[in-house]
């Protein structure tokens, strides 16, 4: 039934029933003429801006919402359902959502695809189905698309690992990569990808056409006595990915055809205490959260979510954000946070704005040169933080 | 009591009330079915234009009294009297705009609010936003004579989104039609 | 691809990929013998019972839980997705779910269609397809099932009203009739339903195998200034219908071919105050809420949701909650409330527990007797609340 | 360090670890796939059989420290050392069974609790029940030995809801495997 053949029904079904305030109403009205009536419309936005958040809303939520960190305002939503994942165009023209749905919401046929969303209208432009990927939602290297914007590299646990690829230009999938005992992806430009391994490794994925050849570092990490959060933070510019562990053991690595990770420092060490450990009763600042840093790429600053505990506290949300000077090695700034966030990020540009989020209702911005709260934003989402990383 | 003369109803307050601006279909209908109807006894947002308004502050509700013409993004400016939900002003859209990506829904429900500035009832035009995740920002829920589901047109309890091509709700826009 | 092949996949993976922390221990498990080892299983659970409340969570949940009103202990949980009605059929066997549902979530085909769920295992027995059905949520009346519970009527508003009749015994759509001007129903046994409508009367809709007439009473209401309820009270044993107006005018009326609707008393004056009016500035009590009241039928106390304010405040949550006896038309309890509840609900057994929510994050069950409050449930649900009604 | 040694791994334990007791398949070929496993350093979770466990209080994790063994709907019981999620004690359901209408999953995420009674480990397989909205009550996140995405099986967020015909989260249980 068309809306015009609805719209007639019930209207003459209400002329027939009884009462009918909105029509009399209406009636009157005319009879007042109406200058001042206004026209529906709807928005279009400016391409993503380095000055904005994107937020993912609590556990369960179906949107993600984009702030700006000067203003606080929202500027509007991507549609990005339960625990899917959310993907940038490094050129600004799209955004891509890695997602997953049930043809009868938890029922039905199993739908796996890539949405691909116009960034100015954000209207749907395309779907492009894959084979699967992992329900988790929370992670920014389970979807990560590549320098040029071209290949989306998509996580995929069933429970197997494995990367599917998808071609951005032809909004086709290509092909899926197996990666045994690894989970999830740092870009690696011109190579491939490369993922942090069980075994205490970093593999790179290197892509020749329909073939890839896996290699592997020196294992350099404990996965399960100190693991490093999945989280990772890649630095386009430098080439660098920036790690960290549960004890609070800060790495980088320079990502190539081989991948070279560099020495290691203590966050408390730099911070002029004695490094934690993995000991019970051993009281120390840890690190915590589910995106527990953030890197300031322009000024190589590194902000971790700290918080006081004992060692397998690592989801417990902060009492404090360090700043931490990478290339120094030292904590130049703590500053004290409410209500525990388990998120952070930071925004790109000079203004250097700082986003929590996680504990409570209100996703907070912070200066990050004073510590500043510059705004508290009612029930802005308590998930995942994403900033455009200027290339 | 007023009676009913549809012939004072212009085109383009009959596109207003219904949407938007090509659904010449739906305004013949519209028009058939306002011919059809019989006289009924006016409503409190007809009785204004019915009879000399009383603006005085002893007829004016508890959020007529307290409301405010400058921040369209607070719960308390005057348009707002009958919406229930998120603020589009809040969501990246403006009074009567969709934040990008929703889709205005053609049909609404309506209020009668009176604007503090000049002292004069408006009709106002809700009409929900549709097809996006819920916005959550600025949640209101005013309810000037707002009404049960069988006076349709004044519940704010609905999902106005008929029409659009999804029946997800997003935020709400309170557009004015003009005096009421 | 099957699950045994996914699971070969990820441990060969694992296997040669590295770490292996879950197979070991496994092995180290396995020299250790496990007697106490367990089994999973899943849980049965009994016909609905008169000592539940059916509970709905908040806007967009997609879950009714149940919970005992003795022990405050949830029993389990009937998916209803966003928007929802439940439907209990009278004989405990199923749970009916009318519901709404798009193939992707918020975009792609719209299906209705009437979930029948095994009230003992809570598995789907079938889906009945149904031409669409308004989505609103929070009202007892949108969805309503026979005392024989062989047919359930389903509200449509599409924007025009219509109820659509489905065979439950067939599990098929019948038949939709129109239904001008009025909307939601009410039973009749017999005859078929009744509906309040804006003319300010009530419908009653006499079906006739492939007909139905329709009659109405006098106009007894003024639908734009001073509506009753949607959520209007069904007492299957009496056959009369409880009806409750924005300044607090209780009616009753009898079904039947021809509904009688009684005489109205005030909820003030049955409290020993004045009536209250639709004038601004007056102050008085008011009942408020979505569900603003719930009827104890062996005993007809009717309890309402109580606030001071103004008129128009029909939506606030409650201060007090009002017990009135109905034959008396008397207000004999008053019991103080917090967080504002919205709904209100009462187990029709000698018990008559009331539950109120929908302010707070908490549901809470308080003692009819005596006021007191027996259960603080935290996320208890915000949304409608249901019981079974005895036959 | 201990060797692997498949022989040892009784049927039944596999079957414990991968569900359900009709699944031969996956057992034939999770046997295949252990002979084919190398030797790997032991991880915490084997440590305890490994040498003989520090069952001290300074080698327990603040959870192990404060943990019960009463009451199964608390956070702090024992079993849960390593649980995310709405707890199905409290949705219906018990220790090691799905609230009616859920599903157990076929596989789970484990973890290695102390039983404060006896001062032993156990083994503990968190197996989610799907197939229903999420419960909502009793919601918990406890982190020994919890891990990140690359070791799955010790990693908690992920929703462990393969093989099931929904994905949909409701709870997770707590089945004892045994002594660890």
């Amino acid at each position: 039934m068309t809306l015009g053949r609805k719209l007639a029904r019930v209207l003459i079904g209400t002329a027939i029933a009884g009462s009918l305030a909105t029509m009399n109403a209406a009636v009157a009205l005319a009879e007042a003429v109406v200058p001042e009536a206004e026209e529906p419309g709807v928005m279009t936005m400016e391409a993503p801006k380095p000055s904005w958040f994107f937020v993912r809303g609590g556990w369960g939520s179906a949107g993600t919402s984009i702030f700006d960190a000067g203003t606080g305002k929202m500027i509007g939503m991507v549609a990005t359902s339960r625990d899917s994942d959310l993907g940038i165009d490094p050129s600004g023209k799209f955004y891509y959502v890695a997602e997953t749905m049930w043809s009868k919401v938890n029922r039905g046929t199993r739908q796996d695809l890539v949405s691909v969303y116009d960034s100015k209208t954000l209207k749907l432009l395309g779907e492009i189905p894959t084979p699967g990927r992992l329900i988790v939602g929370g992670f920014t290297t389970n979807f990560v698309l590549t320098d040029d914007g071209k290949t989306a590299y998509d996580y995929n646990f069933d429970p197997a690992s494995s990367v599917n690829i998808i071609d951005l230009t032809k909004r086709k999938f290509v092909r899926a990569i197996e990666l045994p005992g690894c989970a999830g992806m740092i870009p690696n430009p011109g190579v491939g990808f490369s993922s942090l391994c069980a075994d205490g490794t970093i593999a790179t994925v290197a892509i020749k056409g329909a073939t890839q050849d896996i290699t592997r570092t020196e294992p350099f990490f404990d996965a399960a006595a100190d693991p490093i959060w999945s989280n990772t933070v890649y630095d386009r510019k430098k080439k660098q990915v920036v790690m960290l562990s549960y004890t609070g053991v800060v790495r980088t690595a320079a990502v190539g055809a081989k991948v070279e990770v560099g020495a290691p420092f203590s966050i408390q060490e730099a911070g002029g205490m004695k490094a934690a450990d993995v000991k019970p009763l051993d009281i120390a600042w840890y690190p915590g959260g589910m995106q527990p840093m953030a890197l300031h790429r322009p000024t190589g600053m590194l902000w971790v979510l700290m918080h006081k505990g004992e060692y397998w506290s690592h989801k417990e949300g902060a009492e404090e954000i360090w700043g931490i000077d990478l290339a120094a090695k030292k904590v130049v700034k703590r500053y004290p946070v409410e209500d525990e966030p388990s998120n952070i990020q930071i925004t790109q540009d000079d203004a250097a704005m700082i986003m929590v989020n996680g504990g409570g209702k209100d996703a907070v911005i912070i200066d990050s040169k004073t510590g500043e709260v510059k705004h508290k934003i009612e029930n802005g989402g308590s998930g995942l933080i994403t900033v455009v990383e200027s290339m | 009591m007023k009676r009913f003369n549809p012939d004072a109803m212009g085109e383009k307050l009959l596109r207003r009330l219904a949407g938007g601006t090509s659904r010449r279909g739906i305004l013949s209908r519209l028009g058939l079915a306002l011919v059809a109807a019989p006289v009924f006894p006016l409503l409190p947002v007809s009785r204004a234009e019915a009879a000399k308004p009383d603006r005085s502050p002893e007829a004016k509700t508890m959020f007529a009294r307290t409301a405010q013409t400058k921040d369209d993004t607070k719960c308390n400016y005057w348009r707002y009297c009958a919406i229930d939900g998120a603020l589009c002003t809040c969501c990246g859209g403006g009074i009567h705009t969709c934040p990008a990506g929703a889709e205005p829904s053609p049909v609404s429900w309506v209020g009668s609010c009176i604007n503090p500035d000049d002292g004069k009832a408006y009709m106002i035009a809700y009409r929900d936003c549709c097809g996006k995740p819920a916005c959550g920002q600025c949640g209101c829920d005013n309810t000037d004579r707002e009404t049960q589901l069988y006076l349709p047109q004044l519940n704010n309890n609905v999902i106005w989104c008929f029409g659009t091509s999804s029946m997800e709700y997003h935020c709400s826009t309170a557009m004015m039609i003009g005096a009421a």
